[in-house]
C-alpha cells in the first residue's frame, strides 16, 4: 500500500502536468492545477504521517528513499505548491484579463507548474545522487520557461540568465556527482550502487578524503549557484522579479530549498569522508558572505520583487550559515528557518503580486496605501515583511534567536557580521514596504478578487511555529537534524 | 497552598486583554463596543492585574514554565517584588489611560476601532509580559511584540508621511536595541548556553564579559528608553500616536526599559563595577540636560513632552548610576536610597507624563491643534482638563507636594551623601552631578510652565478656539484618576516606600522601609529626621490652610468685591492675543544662552521684505553628527556592492569562474 | 512637640508677618538715605497693604480662576518658608516638614504660580515678565540647591534646624566654602527678591522689569497679598542667609530664654543686613537683561566651586 | 610517460588530448559555423574514447553511452545548431573576440591549474585512463572561459555544451561512465535544454533583432 502511495505522490504532478498540457486551456483548468497540487499535498501529508509511523523505506527498488528528513521538505513542497496553485488561480485570469497572458501560455504555466513540482518531488526523494542532479536541471529547465512566461525583453533576458548561469553552475554539481562516484566506486565497487545515498552514507567514513573534499567544492559551488549564495547569485533576482509572481513564490520557496537540500546531502558525505570542518567553514564563509551582500543590496532596489529575491537571498545566506556551524541545534534552527522562510516568503509574495497587479506597477514607488486599497492584502504585506524581517512572534525570530545563539556560543566573531546583516536588512525592508503598505493611493479594483487565504494560512502557521511547535514537529526536525550531523 | 499563584492570576490578565483585543475585531467598525464595553474591561483588568502585584509585593517570587516557546526553552516566567512593582505601575496607568481612551477615540480618525483595540491591548499584554519573562527568549518575544504593537498604533494615522517616517524610525531603533539585548543576553550566558535568567544568575562573569553585557544592556534598553544618542525616535514618535498611546509610551513603557535596565544590571549580571555607575550617570546627565533643553524650546505641545520624557529617563538613568555606584563599594543602605528614588520617579513619572499626555489629547479633541503657536486661554473653556494639567505640571517640574518632588527630593539625598566613597575622585565629579540635576529641575519648571502658560492661559491665539469644549466624562475620569495617584505619590511618600522596598530589597538586600516607618506614615526620613525630613501632608495642609485662612480672613476683614474691566497692562492700547509671547518668543531666552546646544535655521526679517516674518527652526545635532553619517555610510557601501549585480552576464560567470578556481587553490581540508 | 516649641512657632510665624513689611520699609529707608533722597515713613508698607486690602480688586475681563488663586498660594508658600526657617529658635515643630531642599521646592511653587498668574491674562508684558521670572528662576534655584548643598555637607544633614545647630556650635573653623557659598547666596537672594543690579522694584521701566511686569494686573486684594509675599520672600531670604552664615544666638530646644533673646539679635541683624542690601543696590546699576543670566551663571558656578572646595579642602580623608 | 602504458590507455590518452586541443580551438574560433563544426568534432572524438575504454573494459554500458554520445553530441545537437543558425540567419556571425592570445594564455593557465588540483586525485584512480581527469576538468574550465569570452547567445551556448563533452570525459575516464539511468537523465536534460534554447533564440532575436547578449543588459542594480 505505501508503496502506491509514493508512486501517487509522484504520478500527480506528472500526469495532470501532461493533462493540463494536452487539454489546453479551459474553464475549469484552473480547478485541476487545483485539485491536482491538492492530491499531491494529501498523499504527502499521508505519506508523511506513514514515515512517522512506520519509519524511512525505500521505493521503486532502491532508487527512491524517504526518510524523516526529506519526508519534512515533501511536505512542506506540496503544502507549499499547493498554497502556490490556489494563488495563482485568480492571478493568472487577472494577468489574463488584463492581457499580459495569452491562453496557450497559460497551459504552458499550468502544465510547467506541475511538472516542476514534479521534478523537485523526483529531487527530493530520489535516493541516487545522479538522480537528483538530474532532477535538479529539469527543475532549471521548467522554470526557465516559466520566468520567460511574459516573453517580455526583460524576462527573456533573465530567463537567458538564468539558464545560462545555473546550466553552467550545475554543470559544476556533475562535476563533484561525478568525483562522488569516482570516490564511491573505490569503496563500493562497481556495483551501480555507487551513486546511491543510503550506500554513500554507510561507507562514508572510507570514502577517501582528498576526492570528497574536490567533489564537495564543486558541489556546494554547483548547487550553491542554485542556492542563490554570493557571489552565484545574479540570476536569482533577474528571475523573481522578471516572472510570473505564483513563480517567484515557489522559486523562493521551494526550489532555493531543494537546492540547499541537494548541497545539505553532499555536506553529510563530506563531513563523514573528511572528518572536521572543512565542508561546515565553507558553508559558513559563503553564508556570511551572502548574507552581508545581500543586505547591502537591498537599499538599492527599486522593484518589489527583486528587493523580496534579495531578501530570500540573505535568508539562504543565513541557513547556510546555520547548517555550516553544524550540531543539532544549529541544524534544528536550519531546517525551522527553511521551513519558516518557505512559508513566509511565499506568503510575501503572494500578497506582492496581488499588490502588484491591483497597482499595475512592480516600483516600490509607485506603489502606496495598500491598507486602503486593500486592507487584506495591505496587512498581509505588513505581517508578512515584519515576519520574514525577524519580529517576534513569528516563527523566523524562533529560528533567528537559535541560529544567533548558537553562533554567539561557538562562533562570536561571527555574530555582528550577522546582526550587522540583519540590522542593515531590517533597516531596508522596512524603509520600503512601510510607505507601500501605507499612505494614501487610488488604485482600482480587480475584476477577480484575490485569494487571501494562502497568505494568512502561511502567516499563521508561521506565527503558530514562533510561539509553540508541536511536539511530533520537533521531534521529526530533531532526527532530520541528527541525520544532517 | 494556594490554589491560584499570583503569577497564574497575572498570566490570565495577560491572556484576557489579548481576548479583548481579539473581541475588537469581531466588530472592527462598532465604535459603541470598542469603546464603551472593551476599552473599560480593558481597564478594568489593568486595574486588577495593578492591585494583585501591589498585594504581592514582598512575598517570595513565584516561577512558572508554559509550554509554549522553543522546543528547547518553554516560556519561563518570574514574579517577584521588582516585576511587581512594575506591574503595579503598569495596571495602575493603565486603568486610567484606558478609561480615557474609551472617550477618547472617535470613528474615522486611522485605523478602524477594532484594529485600535486590538493593538492597544496585545501592546499591554506584551508589557505585562516583559515584566513577568524569566528567559531571554521569552523577553525578546515579548519586547518585540510591544515595539511592534505599539508601531502600529504610532502610525495609526498613517496618511500623514511624517508619522510613517516617526514609526519607521521608532521600530528601526527599537529592532536595533532588541539586537544589543539579544547580545547582552548572550553574553550573560558566559557560554554555557542556558538562556534562561535563572542560568544566568548563575553564572560567575570575568570583568570584561560582565562590562560588555552591561554596556549592551544599556545601549539596548536606552534604545527603548530614549537616552542619548538613542533617543531620536521619541520626539518622533510619541507626538505622532494618539494620546492614550502617547501616554502608554510616554508613561509606561520607557519603565519597562528601566526595568529591563535594573533587571540586568541589578539582577542578572552579578556584582557591578564601580565605572558603570560612572558611564550610566554620565549618559543619564547628558540625556537629562539634552531632554529638557530641547523641551524649553519645542512649538507643538506633544513634542515637548517628549524631550521632558527623554530629560526623566536621563534622571532615572542618574539614579541607577549613583545606585550602582553605592552598590559596587557595598555601600547598600545609600545604594538602596539611589533605587528608592528610581523606583519612586518610575510610578511617578507614569502618573504625572501619563496625565499630561491625556490633557493633551483633551485639547487637540478640542481644537485640532497642536502647535502652541494657536492655542492659548484654553482654562475658560476647559477647566478640569486645565486645571488637572496644572497638578501634572507641578509634579513635573519636580515641585511639592506633588510625586515629582518626592523622587527629586530622595536623588538629591543621594547625592548628599555620596562624599563617603572611598574613592577621592568621584566624590568630586558626584556632587557636581547633582548640581546638573538641580539645573535640570529648574529647567523642567521652564519648560511645564511654557506648556501650561501658553495652551491654557492668557488670549486666545486663534479666533477658533472659543469652539473647544472641556472634556468628556470618561476622559475626565481617566485624569482623575491619573491626578489622583500623582497627588497620592506626592504625599504619602513613607506608605509607597514601603511598598515598593520589597524590590530595592531583593534587587540590594536592604531597603529603606525599616527606617523609613520608624518614623510614621506622615514623615518621610530615610536616615534619620536630623538629616533630612519631607512630611508632604503637613507641607499640604499648611499651604491649603493658608489659603483657605487668608482668603476668610481677608473677606471678613476687608471685603470680597470685585470688578471686571479692560487689562492695564501698562496702559498700552494694543492687546490682541498676538501681544503674547508665541512658543519660540517665551524660550527665546533658552536659545540664546545655550545657543551651542542646537542647531537652528533662524530668518528674521529685513527691512525690504514684502512680507515679514521670523522664523526658527530647532534641530537635534545628532541626526548631523551620527545618523546622517551613518546612513550615508550604508549608502555608499550599497553603492560599491550593487557593481556587483552590473547586469552583463560574462561577468556573472567570470564570478562564478573566479569563485571556483579560489576554491580549488586554496581550499584545503 | 513640645508647647514651648509650639509657641515658638507661632511666633515665629507671627512675626515674620509682622515683620517683614517693615524689613522692606527699612531697606527703602536706608536706600533713600544712601541716595540722599527724603525717605518715605518706615511704617510705608503697612500703609500700603492697608489701602490695598480695603481697594475694590478690579480684574481684567481675561482672568481666569488661576489668576484670582495665585496670590493666594504665593501668599502660602511664603509663609510656609518663613515657618520653617528659623529665625529665633531651632526648635520649630514645622521643620521636619520641609528641609533645605523643600525649602527650594517652596519658592519654585510660588514662582511657577506668580509666572503662570502673570500669563494668564495674556498681555505682552504679562507673558514677558513670566518668561524672564523663569529665566532667572531656572539659574537661581540650582544655585540656592549648590549653596545648601554645600552647608548642607558640613552638617551632613538637609535639614535646616539640624544645619543651623551645626553651624552655630562648632569650634572656630574657618571654612572657605562657606565664603564662596556667602556671596553666590547673596547673588541669588538679589536676583529672587528682584533686587538690583537683576530687577529694579522702584520703577515699571518695561523694558527692563521683571517683578513688577507680571503683577502689573494685579490689584486690591491680591496685590496686597503678593506684595506682602515679596515682603515675606524678602525676610525668608535675610533669615535663611542670617541663620546659615551667622548663625549665633538663635535659641535652641525648649531654651525659653534664649529665644527672647534672640529677638533684639535678630532684629539687629535684619537692620545690618537690610542696609547692606540697600548699599549694593545703591552701588550697583540695573543690568540689561541679557546679563542676568550671566550674574546668575556665576552664582551658580560660585556655588559649585564652594562645594568643591568644601571637598577637596575640607574633608578628611 | 613510461613505455608500459597498455595501448589502450595510450589511445584514450590520445582522445584526450585531442579533445583538449578542440578545446582551445573552440576558444579562439571566430565564425559560428566552424565551431559547431568543432563541437561535432569533440563529441566524434568523445564517443571514439569511449568506445576504447569500452573495448577495453568490457562494459556493456559504455557501448551505449557511446553510441548515446554519437547520436547526440556528434549529430543530433550539432545538426540542431545548424538549423538554427540557418533558421536564424548568423552563418556568417563573427564574435568579436578581444585579444585571442591573452585568452590562449589564460586558458594554458587553467590547464595548469585543473592538471594541478586533479593530479592527487588522478593517482588514486584504478582506470586505465586516470591521467585524463584532469584533462577533462581543464576542458570543462577552458569551456567555461569560452563562455565568458563569448558575446553572442549561440557560442555561449555551444560553449556550455562544450562543458558537457569535459564532464562527460571525465564520467568515461575516471569512473568508466555512470549508472545508465543517470547517463540517460543527463542525456535528455541536455536535449530537452538545447530545445528550449534553440525556441529562445527565436524569441531573443524577435525581441532584441539580434543574438548578442550584450543587448541582455538591463536587468542590473547600478
Amino acid at each position: 500500500m505505501e508503496f502506491d502511495l509514493f508512486l501517487v505522490l509522484l504520478a500527480i504532478p506528472l500526469v495532470s502536468g501532461a493533462l493540463l498540457t494536452v487539454v489546453g486551456e479551459r474553464e475549469w483548468a484552473p480547478n485541476l492545477n487545483i485539485i491536482a497540487s491538492g492530491g499531491t499535498f494529501l498523499a504527502a501529508a499521508l505519506l508523511t504521517a506513514d514515515i512517522i509511523a512506520n519509519g524511512p523505506r525505500f521505493a521503486l527498488g532502491e532508487q527512491f528513499f524517504i526518510d524523516s528528513m526529506n519526508v519534512f521538505f515533501v511536505a512542506l513542497t506540496a503544502f507549499v505548491g499547493f498554497t502556490t496553485s490556489i494563488f495563482s488561480g485568480p492571478y493568472m485570469r487577472n494577468e489574463r484579463e488584463h492581457g499580459r497572458l495569452s491562453a496557450p501560455r497559460l497551459r504552458l504555466y499550468k502544465s510547467m507548474f506541475q511538472l516542476f513540482m514534479f521534478t523537485m518531488l523526483v529531487a527530493l526523494t530520489t535516493n541516487n545522487m545522479g538522480i537528483l542532479w538530474v532532477a535538479m536541471e529539469a527543475a532549471t529547465l521548467t522554470t526557465v520557461l516559466l520566468v520567460s512566461l511574459y516573453r517580455t525583453p526583460a524576462s527573456l533576458e533573465a530567463a537567458w540568465k538564468y539558464f545560462i548561469l545555473c546550466g553552467v553552475g550545475i554543470a559544476q554539481a556533475l562535476f563533484g556527482t561525478i568525483l562522488l562516484y569516482f570516490a564511491a566506486e573505490r569503496v563500493l565497487g562497481e556495483t551501480g550502487n555507487s551513486l546511491l545515498w543510503t550506500h554513500l552514507v554507510d561507507v562514508k567514513g572510507s570514502l577517501e578524503p582528498a576526492i570528497m573534499a574536490l567533489s564537495f567544492i564543486f558541489l556546494l559551488v554547483g548547487y550553491g549557484t542554485k542556492v542563490g549564495l554570493a557571489p552565484l547569485h545574479n540570476w536569482l533576482p533577474d528571475a523573481h522579479a522578471e516572472g510570473p509572481t505564483p513563480v517567484s513564490a515557489v522559486l523562493s520557496g521551494l526550489l532555493l530549498n531543494v537546492a540547499l537540500y541537494a548541497v545539505l546531502r553532499s555536506k553529510v558525505l563530506a563531513d563523514g569522508a573528511i572528518g572536521g570542518d572543512f565542508a561546515g567553514n565553507l558553508m559558513m564563509g559563503f553564508g556570511l558572505l551572502t548574507l552581508l551582500m545581500a543586505a547591502f543590496f537591498l537599499g538599492r532596489q527599486k522593484d518589489i520583487k527583486r528587493m523580496f529575491a534579495y531578501s530570500s537571498i540573505e535568508h539562504m545566506g543565513l541557513i547556510t550559515f546555520a547548517f555550516g556551524m553544524g550540531g543539532a541545534v544549529a541544524n534544528f534552527a536550519g531546517l525551522l528557518h527553511m521551513t519558516m522562510h518557505s512559508l513566509t516568503k511565499s506568503a510575501i509574495f503572494f500578497a506582492v503580486g496581488h499588490a502588484t497587479q491591483k497597482t499595475g506597477t512592480q516600483l516600490i514607488a509607485d506603489i502606496r496605501g495598500l491598507i486602503r486599497i486593500n486592507p487584506v492584502i495591505g496587512w498581509g504585506l505588513m505581517l508578512g515583511t515584519l515576519a520574514i524581517l525577524g519580529m517576534p512572534p513569528f516563527g523566523v525570530f524562533a529560528s533567528e534567536f537559535m541560529i544567533l545563539t548558537h553562533a554567539m556560543k561557538y562562533y562570536p566573531w561571527a555574530t555582528p557580521i550577522l546582526l550587522l546583516a540583519l540590522g542593515v536588512a531590517f533597516a531596508q525592508i522596512f524603509g520600503k514596504v512601510q510607505p507601500m503598505v501605507f499612505g494614501d493611493t487610488h488604485a482600482k479594483r480587480l475584476p477577480h478578487a484575490p485569494a487571501i487565504t494562502p497568505v494568512f494560512l502561511h502567516l499563521l502557521i508561521v506565527l503558530m511555529l514562533g510561539l509553540w511547535i508541536p511536539p511530533y514537529l520537533t521531534r521529526w526536525f530533531e532526527e532530520a537534524a541528527r541525520m544532517l550531523g | 497552598m494556594p490554589i491560584l499563584y499570583s503569577i497564574d492570576l497575572l498570566l490570565v490578565a495577560a491572556c484576557a486583554w489579548l481576548a479583548v483585543g481579539l473581541a475588537g475585531l469581531v466588530a472592527p467598525r462598532n465604535m459603541h463596543l470598542v469603546a464603551k464595553v472593551l476599552f473599560p474591561v480593558g481597564a478594568a483588568i489593568g486595574l486588577a492585574a495593578g492591585l494583585e502585584a501591589l498585594f504581592f509585593l514582598g512575598e517570595a517570587p513565584e516561577t512558572a514554565v508554559l509550554v509554549i516557546g522553543l522546543p528547547t526553552l518553554p516560556f519561563h516566567l518570574r514574579l517577584d517584588s521588582l516585576t511587581a512593582v512594575f506591574v503595579v505601575l503598569l495596571g495602575f496607568a493603565s486603568f486610567g489611560i484606558s478609561i480615557y481612551a474609551a472617550g477618547y477615540f472617535r470613528q474615522g480618525e486611522g485605523a478602524s476601532p477594532g484594529l485600535l483595540c486590538l493593538e492597544y491591548h496585545f501592546f499591554l499584554a506584551s508589557m505585562l509580559m516583559v515584566l513577568l519573562a524569566d528567559d531571554a527568549y521569552a523577553f525578546m518575544v515579548a519586547w518585540e511584540g510591544m515595539a511592534l504593537s505599539s508601531f502600529f498604533l504610532v502610525t495609526t494615522d498613517h496618511r500623514h508621511e511624517a508619522i510613517r517616517r516617526a514609526g519607521y524610525l521608532y521600530l528601526l531603533i527599537a529592532h536595533v536595541g532588541a539586537i544589543a539585548i539579544l547580545l547582552s543576553f548572550g553574553v550573560m550566558t558566559g557560554g554555557a548556553g542556558d538562556y534562561t535568567f535563572a542560568g544566568m544568575r548563575a553564572q560567575e562573569l570575568p570583568p570584561f564579559w560582565a562590562s560588555a553585557a552591561f554596556l549592551l544592556a544599556l545601549v539596548g534598553f536606552g534604545a527603548k528608553a530614549g537616552l542619548v544618542p538613542v533617543h531620536v525616535w521619541l520626539p518622533e514618535a510619541h507626538p505622532a500616536a494618539p494620546s492614550p498611546v502617547s501616554a502608554m509610551m510616554s508613561g509606561v513603557m520607557l519603565k519597562t526599559a528601566i526595568y529591563g535596565l535594573l533587571r540586568v544590571s541589578f539582577d542578572l549580571v552579578g556584582t557591578p563595577l564601580w565605572w558603570w555607575g560612572v558611564v550610566a550617570m554620565a549618559i543619564g546627565l547628558v540625556t537629562a540636560l539634552f531632554g529638557v533643553l530641547y523641551s524649553t524650546v519645542q512649538s507643538d505641545m506633544k513634542r515637548l513632552l517628549a524631550y521632558s520624557s527623554i530629560e526623566n529617563i536621563g534622571l532615572l538613568a542618574v539614579g541607577i548610576g549613583l545606585a550602582l555606584i553605592f552598590h559596587a563599594y557595598r555601600m547598600e543602605t545609600l545604594a538602596a536610597l539611589a533605587m528608592t528614588a528610581v523606583l519612586y520617579h518610575c510610578l511617578a513619572h507614569a502618573g504625572f507624563k501619563s496625565l499630561l499626555f491625556l490633557c493633551t489629547g483633551s485639547v487637540l479633541h478640542a481644537t485640532k491643534e497642536r502647535s502652541l503657536g494657536k492655542l492659548g486661554g484654553l482654562i475658560h473653556h476647559m477647566p478640569w482638563v486645565a486645571w488637572l494639567a496644572l497638578l501634572g505640571v507641578v509634579a513635573s517640574a519636580g515641585l511639592p507636594p506633588l510625586s515629582g518632588f518626592v523622587s527629586e527630593w530622595l536623588l538629591l539625598q543621594a547625592f548628599l551623601f555620596s562624599p563617603g566613597l572611598p574613592h577621592s575622585w568621584l566624590n568630586m565629579v558626584v556632587p557636581v552631578a547633582a548640581a546638573v540635576v538641580a539645573l535640570v529641575a529648574a529647567l523642567a519648571g521652564f519648560a511645564m510652565v511654557k506648556f501650561h502658560g501658553i495652551i491654557f492661559l492668557g488670549q486666545m491665539r486663534e479666533p477658533n478656539l472659543i469652539h473647544a469644549h472641556d472634556a468628556g466624562p470618561w476622559e475626565r475620569a481617566g485624569l482623575v484618576w491619573l491626578a489622583f495617584l500623582t497627588v497620592l505619590l506626592g504625599v504619602l511618600p513613607s506608605t509607597v516606600i514601603g511598598l515598593i522596598d520589597a524590590a530595592t530589597q531583593q534587587l540590594l538586600g536592604t531597603g529603606l522601609a525599616g527606617k523609613v516607618a520608624e518614623h510614621g506614615w506622615a514623615m518621610l526620613a530615610p536616615i534619620s529626621p536630623d538629616r533630612a525630613s519631607y512630611m508632604p501632608l503637613v507641607f499640604l495642609a499648611t499651604i491649603a490652610a493658608a489659603v483657605l485662612l487668608g482668603r476668610w480672613l481677608v473677606r471678613r476683614f476687608y471685603h470680597g468685591r470685585l470688578r471686571r474691566s479692560d487689562a492695564w497692562d501698562c496702559g498700552y492700547f494694543f492687546q490682541g492675543p498676538r501681544a503674547q509671547d508665541t512658543a519660540e518668543g517665551f524660550s527665546q531666552p533658552i536659545r540664546r544662552i545655550f545657543e551651542p546646544m542646537f542647531r537652528m535655521e533662524r530668518h528674521f526679517p529685513t527691512v525690504r521684505d514684502e512680507q515679514p516674518y521670523y522664523s526658527v527652526k530647532v534641530e537635534d545635532h545628532f541626526w548631523h553628527w551620527l545618523y546622517l553619517p551613518v546612513a550615508r555610510l550604508v549608502e555608499w557601501f550599497s553603492g560599491l556592492i550593487v557593481r556587483v549585480q552590473g547586469g552583463r552576464i560574462a561577468v556573472y560567470l567570470l564570478y562564478s569562474f573566479l569563485t571556483l578556481i579560489l576554491l580549488l587553490l586554496v581550499a584545503r581540508p | 512637640m513640645s508647647i514651648s516649641g509650639f509657641i515658638g512657632q507661632l511666633f515665629a510665624i507671627v512675626l515674620a508677618l509682622a515683620l517683614a513689611p517693615l524689613l522692606t520699609g527699612w531697606v527703602n529707608q536706608c536706600r533713600a538715605w544712601l541716595q540722599s533722597r527724603s525717605a518715605p515713613p518706615l511704617l510705608q508698607p503697612y500703609y500700603m497693604l492697608h489701602k490695598l486690602f480695603q481697594k475694590d480688586v478690579v480684574l481684567a475681563h481675561n482672568a481666569s480662576s488661576l489668576f484670582r488663586t495665585a496670590p493666594f498660594v504665593i501668599f502660602a508658600c511664603m509663609l510656609l518658608a518663613c515657618a520653617i526657617i528659623p529665625s529665633l529658635s531651632t526648635d520649630l515643630p514645622f521643620a521636619p516638614a520641609a528641609d533645605t531642599l523643600a525649602l527650594v521646592g517652596v519658592f519654585g511653587l510660588a514662582r511657577i504660580f506668580i509666572s503662570l498668574a502673570a500669563m494668564d491674562i495674556g498681555t505682552s508684558f504679562g507673558s514677558l515678565g513670566g518668561r524672564r521670572e523663569m529665566l532667572v528662576g531656572f539659574l537661581a534655584e540650582p544655585a540656592l540647591l549648590m549653596v545648601i548643598f554645600t552647608t548642607a555637607m558640613i552638617s551632613q544633614s538637609t535639614s535646616v534646624a539640624t544645619i543651623v545647630e551645626t553651624l552655630a556650635h562648632r569650634d572656630f573653623i574657618i571654612y572657605p566654602s562657606l565664603a564662596f557659598a556667602g556671596i553666590a547666596f547673596t547673588m541669588v537672594s538679589l536676583a529672587e527678591n528682584a533686587r538690583v543690579p537683576v530687577d529694579n522694584p522702584a520703577t515699571h521701566l518695561e523694558l527692563t522689569m521683571i517683578h513688577e511686569a507680571m503683577i502689573l494686573e494685579y490689584s486690591g486684594r491680591h496685590l496686597a497679598l503678593i506684595e506682602w509675599a515679596a515682603s515675606l520672600k524678602l525676610y525668608a531670604y535675610s533669615c535663611l542667609g542670617l541663620a546659615l552664615f551667622f548663625p549665633w544666638g538663635i535659641a535652641e530646644k525648649d531654651n525659653f530664654l534664649g529665644l527672647i533673646g534672640a529677638i533684639p539679635l535678630l532684629l539687629g541683624k535684619l537692620a545690618v543686613g537690610g542696609f547692606a542690601l540697600a548699599l549694593i543696590e545703591t552701588v550697583n546699576a540695573k543690568m540689561r537683561i541679557f546679563r542676568a543670566p550671566e550674574f546668575l551663571g556665576t552664582a551658580f558656578l560660585l556655588a559649585v566651586l564652594g562645594l568643591l572646595v568644601r571637598l577637596l579642602l575640607e574633608t578628611r580623608v | 610517460m613510461s613505455a608500459d602504458i597498455p595501448l589502450s590507455a595510450q589511445l584514450i590518452n590520445l582522445c584526450a588530448s585531442v579533445i583538449l586541443l578542440l578545446a582551445f580551438a573552440m576558444l579562439a574560433q571566430r565564425r559560428v559555423m566552424q565551431l559547431i563544426n568543432l563541437f561535432a568534432l569533440q563529441g566524434l572524438v568523445l564517443c571514439l574514447s569511449t568506445l576504447v575504454v569500452a573495448v577495453t573494459t568490457q562494459q556493456h554500458h559504455l557501448y551505449y553511452s557511446a553510441g548515446l554520445t554519437l547520436a547526440l553530441k556528434a549529430l543530433l545537437l550539432p545538426w540542431i545548431l545548424h538549423r538554427l543558425v540557418r533558421k536564424l540567419y548568423v552563418k556568417w556571425d563573427v564574435e568579436s573576440l578581444v585579444n585571442v592570445p591573452t585568452t590562449m594564455l589564460v586558458g594554458v593557465v587553467l590547464v595548469m591549474i585543473a592538471f594541478n588540483v586533479a593530479q592527487p586525485i588522478s593517482i588514486l584512480s584504478q582506470t586505465i585512463s586516470r591521467g585524463t581527469l584532469g584533462i577533462a576538468l581543464a576542458v570543462v574550465m577552458l569551456a567555461f572561459l569560452m563562455m565568458i569570452t563569448r558575446t553572442k547567445a549561440i557560442p555561449q551556448v555551444v560553449g556550455f555544451l562544450a562543458m558537457e563533452n569535459g564532464l562527460f570525459l571525465a564520467a568515461t575516464s575516471a569512473t568508466y561512465g555512470m549508472p545508465m539511468v543517470v547517463e540517460l537523465g543527463i542525456a535528455l536534460d541536455v536535449l530537452v535544454g538545447v530545445i528550449i534554447l534553440g525556441v529562445f533564440f527565436f524569441q531573443i532575436r524577435d525581441q532584441f533583432d539580434s543574438l548578442d547578449i550584450r543587448h541582455m543588459e538591463r536587468l542590473k542594480d547600478n
